[in-house]
């Protein structure tokens, strides 16, 4: 079962390679192992305190494992900088949402496109060199200004700026959030808020988007919303790494599922297969909020 | 009294000034400027009372000018240390030391560096390095204080990073003052260099000179405003947006690619390299420099400087630095009044309005939902 | 380079650093409390430790003590001291929460606010003995340093060939550490402690528990007060001087002792004060006076490098018996 | 609401500040141009007026004014005004007023600066206005021989007399074969110490370093204990050199103890309390009761204390402007010209000052004090042959 599903999907993007992870005497994550393949919507489930977010942490560089190492792209990430990993194309979401709160919500989605950019501080500061040749849409409006970058190019600060404005209009477009763009991101409805993370996690240009929790707190017709937004990003291109409490949303979107319990993987399979699974059935009717 | 601040908050001078057109703000900012410009020359009664030298034993006005504008450098490049990246750095003096050491030591004739490359090198005496070349030089000395101090220290959480900066600001000026072979000790270095210009024909006095004291200022002035404008490029791009970011989250900030400390490090050597200029500029116009001018309490006003204007803002912090080195002058007469009314002024203002006197707005805002919330607790009690 | 100093006086040196540390130690515990449970640096403590000093001359003139009055009026002198000093340095370091930082709590202001808040107190206080009274009652208050008379004659205790120690050294050592146990035990002991740990963890969940959060923070403003206030009479029995700026160098020298032993941790501020008081003194002897400084901070840079929350580093929060 | 009061309260408070200063610029703009037949001038006197040092300044400022008022009292046709510029004894607030009477041409004189850093800063300015000046105390050697400026004079001996006057003492009077040398730091301590040390040479068997603002001096007192001094010379001011001394005492060390000019005043027994019974300062500046005539008195019945440092040099330094006015000079160049070939005899020493600025070297006396009960007692001049 699981030859023909690699098949299927292609290669592998993230692997985590039999990771143990302990703080003090207790084990948070025991020999934990599976991966994601490219192009896949992954579902990674369990009851509270299974571990699922010290797995997603430890994927995202703030816990380095004690055993065991991560791959991302054939490339070790286990103790790397958050910003490192970032620049490698692994991008998430938080479970309780951590927007930057005072900036505005297309400003949180440039600060998320700036990971791509490689203006320097002289470079913003001077904006003098290096100069490169933007598309005519992007080209100054003032008859000699454009001229001038006709001629000599614009500034790499310059470009990358109108790119990363329209690139975060664009995110924010996608998933929602563009009419209320100009708002400060505490401002924005709950919901708003969500998605907004969403887009500027989508921003960093990922290989891989991690997803916390997206539809915490959501009504049904959210979550129905919020499925159809993540297929959309999975037809983008982007791997889709899911954590969710909620056995439904789950099922509907995902390939694939890896469920975890007390630290250890319990089961790994499509949707239906895991939903017949007695282990899981097991964990989960210790938890009948999560039904609902 | 209600009435005036009403009326106040009705003319809401902030929205109308964002929502100008451009024309309106080109002429108003020439206005401004041009009424800067005129400032040393100001005679006219009423207005000419802001003079500092109509009243008894009053420091001439231009030189108070210079002395403002110079501090305004200063709450510039510390607003980018405090109100932009958020660290709190109360050694801020060390650089403004440094950047006044560096052109004593390599400018003046006098000092010990000078005579050792003469000595050395088999130079003509009274051999020094010219103003304009120890400029970048004392740029680079600065830049690299801010990197040996921030690279280890910068780690550190807010409150251990300003003891450790504190510590940084003393350091520098004991060594300029135990440094006898070096620095010529607690005796200072004279003679320090001016910016280069016309001789005056008449009295060969050079073209910056204390008389003319009014150069001094527009001197100033031109340098304060082509740091703002920097610091506004960098304010208004991918560095201030990173910075804002890593003062509202880090750690999310740090998952969305922001290098923590990459910024920071940045924050503190961009601070540093502004601190070292007005240093610069502060020693060249006093043409001598000597540790006592250095001492920890003007780490604290700069600081002061920074807050009570409204940390985070320009516009405010420019203001801080204004009040605080103008008003001591004007008010001369309350002579040994004045720190205790400087105490009085400080407790008061940041009591009565602790987003600053001219807030940046993100502050304001976060300032009052810090409030609304504490009264949600209170009232949920 | 005077190693030949440093190591034939070896023994009296670092009492002299102990002496010296103590002091420094009992200031420190003012910080770290308020620290630990408001997580606010409090710069006006300093001026707190430098009222007590002038409460100490007070005391001594008001019972008209000199260095030549009879036993009886030493004792009762020394006693005076003991108790006013405390009380006004507690009355001080109150007064400040009151007047200038409660407002800004209810505001729930940011700490860079309190910080310049605290700038602004210190410089009314320092001020108001440099020259309010000064202006209002003459001398002694000004900007002169002013003796103190020395009730208690220098002694020496212990004279071995190696180590000298005198009454006043012995005294002060011991008394600061009497009172660090006794305030350690009184944190982690008594019913008012438990309190101060509970705000000190979780100000809300202490407040839904029924902590009262102002009588706490109060409480901890007089007991870092008090101890800055013994740290005064101690300070005026081994030096013998009072100034009206004479808080601001010791507040950034137990300030620093604080954060090196561990800001918010009381024993922190125990360990810290005797480590730096001894290392000032060594550098001291080993360079010169002049460099003290430089030697404090430096040592204080090497130790948050390796431990970046100071020698033991823990908060009041977590610090049990 | 309450907030609006309180703010409103503090604009009221600073419009009201504002307009009362402003009463006070119009006050003197008036008075500056009345042409009597008389002649009209300002005199300048800048120094820490506030501040902590404010103290070694004010009674030079004092003499200054005992020296205006007694002579307006006999010239009531000029209108010579003494105007104060607290400069805080820093050089950076120094500049601004100096070039204030600088290009404030109704100044005709200055007596300061007070002291030697923010002569260094001021002496371009000044000099180059062609402002005569009379420092009543600034001391430090490069003003006049490394680095002379063309208008500034002193009326009183620089740190290498100062320095070789002491020396001289503690070897000759106190006959000390071993002396300790401590300084403080400054600008003031470091250079005196030095000369005292060289001039000494092998007699001065140990010297350390203590810096301003320093109360704990165990360090410093364990070499002194170690080293067995005959005298103990302290470089600094009052502050740091009374704990000092009581420590040095407190630690069992009995070898008398000598300061410089820094101490001198009042400041340095009361600091020291009784440990400073027998310390012996030495300053340039005669005793008051020694200068004849009445000033002693004088100055006790208008400033209700004893004359305290420097207060004869401030009375001398403005009776030589007073004598140039009575001279006829109305201009800086004639100012300046009467001072440089001044002569005469003032309340301190005689005055003749040399190209350079300084008072001949044979003119200078330097006197020492003895600190009994509480008070320096004059105790002998020190020769300087």
């Amino acid at each position: 079962m699981t030859d023909t599903l690699e098949s299927q999907a292609g290669e592998v993007l993230l692997e985590v390679d039999h990771v143990t992870l302990r703080f003090g005497g207790v084990v948070a994550l025991n020999d934990v192992d599976f991966h994601i393949k490219k192009g896949e919507i992954l579902g990674l489930i369990g009851p509270n305190g299974a571990g699922k977010t010290t797995c997603f942490n430890a994927m995202t560089g703030v816990y380095r494992p004690t055993e065991g190492e991560i791959r991302f792209d054939g490339q070790q990430i286990s103790g790397r900088k958050p910003h490192h990993i970032t620049a490698l194309g692994i991008a998430r979401t938080f479970q309780n949402i951590r927007l930057f709160p005072e900036m505005t919500a297309l400003e949180n989605v440039m600060v998320g496109t700036d990971a791509r950019h490689k203006t320097s501080v002289l470079g913003a500061l001077f904006k003098v060199w290096p100069r490169v040749r933007v598309d005519d849409v992007d080209l100054p409006r003032n008859r000699v200004k454009r001229a001038f970058s006709q001629t000599f190019g614009v500034s790499r600060h310059y470009a990358e700026e109108r790119a990363g404005r329209r690139v975060a209009m664009g995110l924010l477009r996608f998933v929602g959030v563009a009419d209320r763009a100009n708002e400060l991101a505490k401002n924005l409805p709950y919901g708003y808020q969500r998605r907004l993370e969403i887009a500027r996690a989508m921003a960093t240009e990922p290989k891989l988007l991690c997803l916390d929790e997206p539809a915490a707190g959501f009504n049904p017709a959210e979550k129905e919303e919020l499925m159809g937004l993540i297929r959309k990003i999975r037809d983008r291109g982007l791997t889709v790494l899911l954590i969710e409490h909620d056995m439904r949303l789950v099922m509907g979107v995902t390939d694939r599922i890896v469920v975890l319990e007390f630290g250890t993987k319990i089961a790994d399979g499509v949707p239906s297969e895991v939903a017949r699974n007695p282990k899981v059935i097991a964990a989960y009717l210790g938890e009948p909020d999560d039904a609902a | 009294m209600p009435e005036i601040s009403e009326l106040w908050k009705s003319v809401n001078l902030r929205e109308r000034w964002e929502t100008a057109p451009t024309w309106v703000r080109m002429i108003v900012s020439g206005i401004l400027l041009a009424i800067a410009i005129y400032l040393p020359f100001l005679n006219v009664l009423p207005f000419a009372y802001i003079r500092t030298d109509l009243s008894t034993g009053g420091s001439d006005w231009s030189g108070v000018l210079t002395t403002i504008v110079i501090y305004m450098i200063v709450a510039t490049g510390l607003n980018v240390v405090i109100g932009m990246a958020g660290l709190l750095d109360l050694g801020y003096v060390g650089f403004y030391a440094i950047g006044a050491y560096s052109l004593a030591l390599f400018g003046s004739p006098d000092s010990p560096v000078t005579h050792w490359f003469a000595d050395k090198f088999g130079l003509s005496e009274g051999w020094s390095v010219p103003f304009v070349a120890c400029v970048p030089i004392a740029i680079a000395i600065a830049l690299a204080a801010g990197v040996v101090l921030g690279a280890p220290t910068l780690r550190l959480r807010g409150d251990y990073l300003a003891i450790v900066t504190m510590g940084f600001g003393e350091i520098i000026r004991i060594i300029s003052r135990n440094a006898n072979g070096l620095t010529n000790g607690p005796n200072g270095i004279t003679n320090v260099p001016t910016p280069p210009g016309p001789k005056d024909p008449d009295t060969g006095q050079p073209f910056f000179n204390p008389i003319d004291g009014y150069r001094w200022y527009w001197l100033c002035l031109a340098v304060l405003i082509l740091l703002i404008w920097l610091v506004r490029r960098l304010e208004y791009s991918r560095v201030g947006r990173s910075w804002l970011a890593i003062r509202e989250d880090e750690d999310a900030a740090a998952v969305m690619g922001v290098s923590g400390f990459k910024y920071k490090l940045w924050a503190f050597a961009i601070g540093a390299a502004v601190g070292a200029i007005a240093g610069l500029l502060f020693g060249s116009k006093q043409t001598f420099v000597e540790p006592t001018g250095f001492a920890l309490n003007l780490s604290f006003l700069f600081v002061a400087m920074v807050v009570i204007g409204g940390s985070g803002n320009m516009v405010g912090a420019l203001f801080g630095a204004f009040l605080i080195t103008y008003l001591p002058e004007r008010f001369r007469g309350l002579s040994d009044w004045r720190p205790f009314c400087f105490g009085v002024a400080l407790v008061l203002v940041m009591i009565l309005r602790p987003q600053g006197l001219i807030p940046n707005r993100r502050r304001a805002r976060e300032l009052e939902d810090r409030r609304l919330e504490a009264e949600e607790v209170a009232t949920d009690d | 380079m005077n190693f030949h100093e440093l190591f034939a006086h070896f023994g009296d040196i670092t009492v002299d650093g102990l002496t010296k540390g103590s002091i420094y130690a009992l200031v420190a515990l003012g910080y770290t409390l308020v620290y630990g449970v408001l997580k606010l640096i409090n710069f006006a403590h300093s001026e707190v430790f430098m009222v007590g000093t002038w409460t100490v001359l007070g005391a001594y003139s008001l019972v008209g003590a000199d260095e030549g009055s009879g036993v009886g009026i030493l004792i009762i002198a020394t006693v005076l001291g003991f108790l006013l000093a405390p009380l006004a340095s507690a009355g001080t370091a109150l007064a400040v929460e009151r007047i200038a930082y409660r407002p800004l709590r209810r505001k729930n202001a940011p700490p860079l606010i309190f910080l310049i808040t605290a700038i602004g107190c210190s410089l009314v206080l320092t001020e108001t003995f440099g020259q309010a009274l000064h202006a209002i009652f003459g001398p002694p208050f000004g900007r002169a340093a002013v003796s103190i008379p020395s009730l208690i004659p220098e002694k020496e205790w212990v004279n071995l060939s190696w180590i000298a120690i005198s009454n006043t050294q012995i005294l002060v050592i011991v008394a600061a550490i009497v009172m660090m146990v006794a305030l350690d035990a009184f944190v982690n002991r008594s019913r008012l402690g438990r309190g101060v740990r509970a705000v000190a963890q979780d100000p809300d969940t202490a407040a839904l528990m029924g902590v009262n959060q102002d009588r706490v923070i109060m409480l901890i403003f007089v007991l870092g007060g008090a101890m800055a206030g013994i740290a005064a009479m101690l300070y005026t029995i081994r030096y013998d001087i009072t100034k009206f700026d004479i808080g601001f160098l010791i507040g950034v020298k137990a300030f620093t002792a604080a954060v090196l032993g561990g800001i918010g941790n009381l024993r922190g501020a125990l360990v810290g004060g005797l480590v730096l008081g001894v290392v000032e003194v060594y550098s001291s002897t080993l360079f010169s006076s002049n460099w003290e400084d430089v030697t404090a901070f430096v040592v204080l840079v090497l130790v948050l490098m390796f431990r970046p929350t100071g020698i033991l580093g823990e908060s009041l929060a977590k610090a049990r018996a | 609401m309450r907030r609006n009061k309180w703010l409103g309260i503090g604009a009221v408070a600073i419009s009201l500040g504002l307009a009362v200063s402003a009463c006070g610029t119009t006050d003197n703009k008036s008075g500056g141009g009345s042409g009597s037949k008389g002649i009209t001038a300002n005199i300048g006197v800048m120094g820490a007026l506030s501040g902590a040092n404010a103290s070694v300044v004010i009674p030079s400022v004092n003499g200054a004014e005992l020296a205006l008022s007694e002579w307006s009292a006999k010239h009531p046709d000029d209108h010579i005004k003494l105007v104060k510029f607290d400069s805080e004894g820093d050089p950076a607030k120094a500049t601004p007023l100096a070039t204030k009477m600088a290009t404030d041409k109704s100044f005709l004189g200055l007596i300061g600066p007070a002291f030697s850093g923010e002569t260094r800063a001021t002496k371009s300015i000044l000099g180059g206005a062609g402002l005569t000046t009379i420092s009543q105390s600034a001391t430090a050697t490069d003003l006049t021989l490394e680095d002379p400026s063309p208008t500034f004079h002193r009326v009183i001996g620089y740190d290498e007399i100062q320095g070789a006057a002491i020396a001289k003492y503690i070897q000759s009077v106190l006959n000390a074969k071993k002396v300790f040398v401590v300084d403080d730091s400054s600008t003031y301590g470091q250079p005196l110490a030095d000369k005292v040390k060289s001039v000494l040479g092998g007699a001065v068997t140990q010297s350390d370093k203590a810096q301003t603002g320093q109360t704990d001096f165990s360090a410093i007192v364990s070499k002194v204990k170690a080293a067995k001094p005959d005298a103990v010379f302290y470089a600094g001011y009052a502050a740091e050199a009374g704990p000092f001394l009581k420590q040095l005492r407190d630690g069992g060390v009995t070898a008398k103890f000598i300061g410089g000019d820094g101490l001198y005043g009042a400041d340095f027994p009361k600091a020291a309390g009784s440990a400073s019974d027998g310390a012996i300062v030495t300053c340039p500046c005669v005793p008051a009761e020694k200068v004849g005539g009445t000033f002693a008195q004088d100055y006790q019945k208008k400033f209700g204390e004893a004359p305290g440092a420097y207060a004869g040099e401030g009375y001398d330094a403005m009776t030589i402007y007073l004598k140039a006015f009575e001279s006829g000079a109305k201009t800086r160049e004639a100012v300046e010209k009467f001072v440089d070939s001044y002569e005469g005899q003032g309340l301190t020493k005689t005055y003749k000052f040399d190209e350079k600025g300084d008072v001949a070297a044979e003119n200078v006396v330097v006197w020492s004090y003895k600190v009994q009960g509480g008070n320096l007692v004059p105790d002998q001049e020190i020769s300087l042959g």
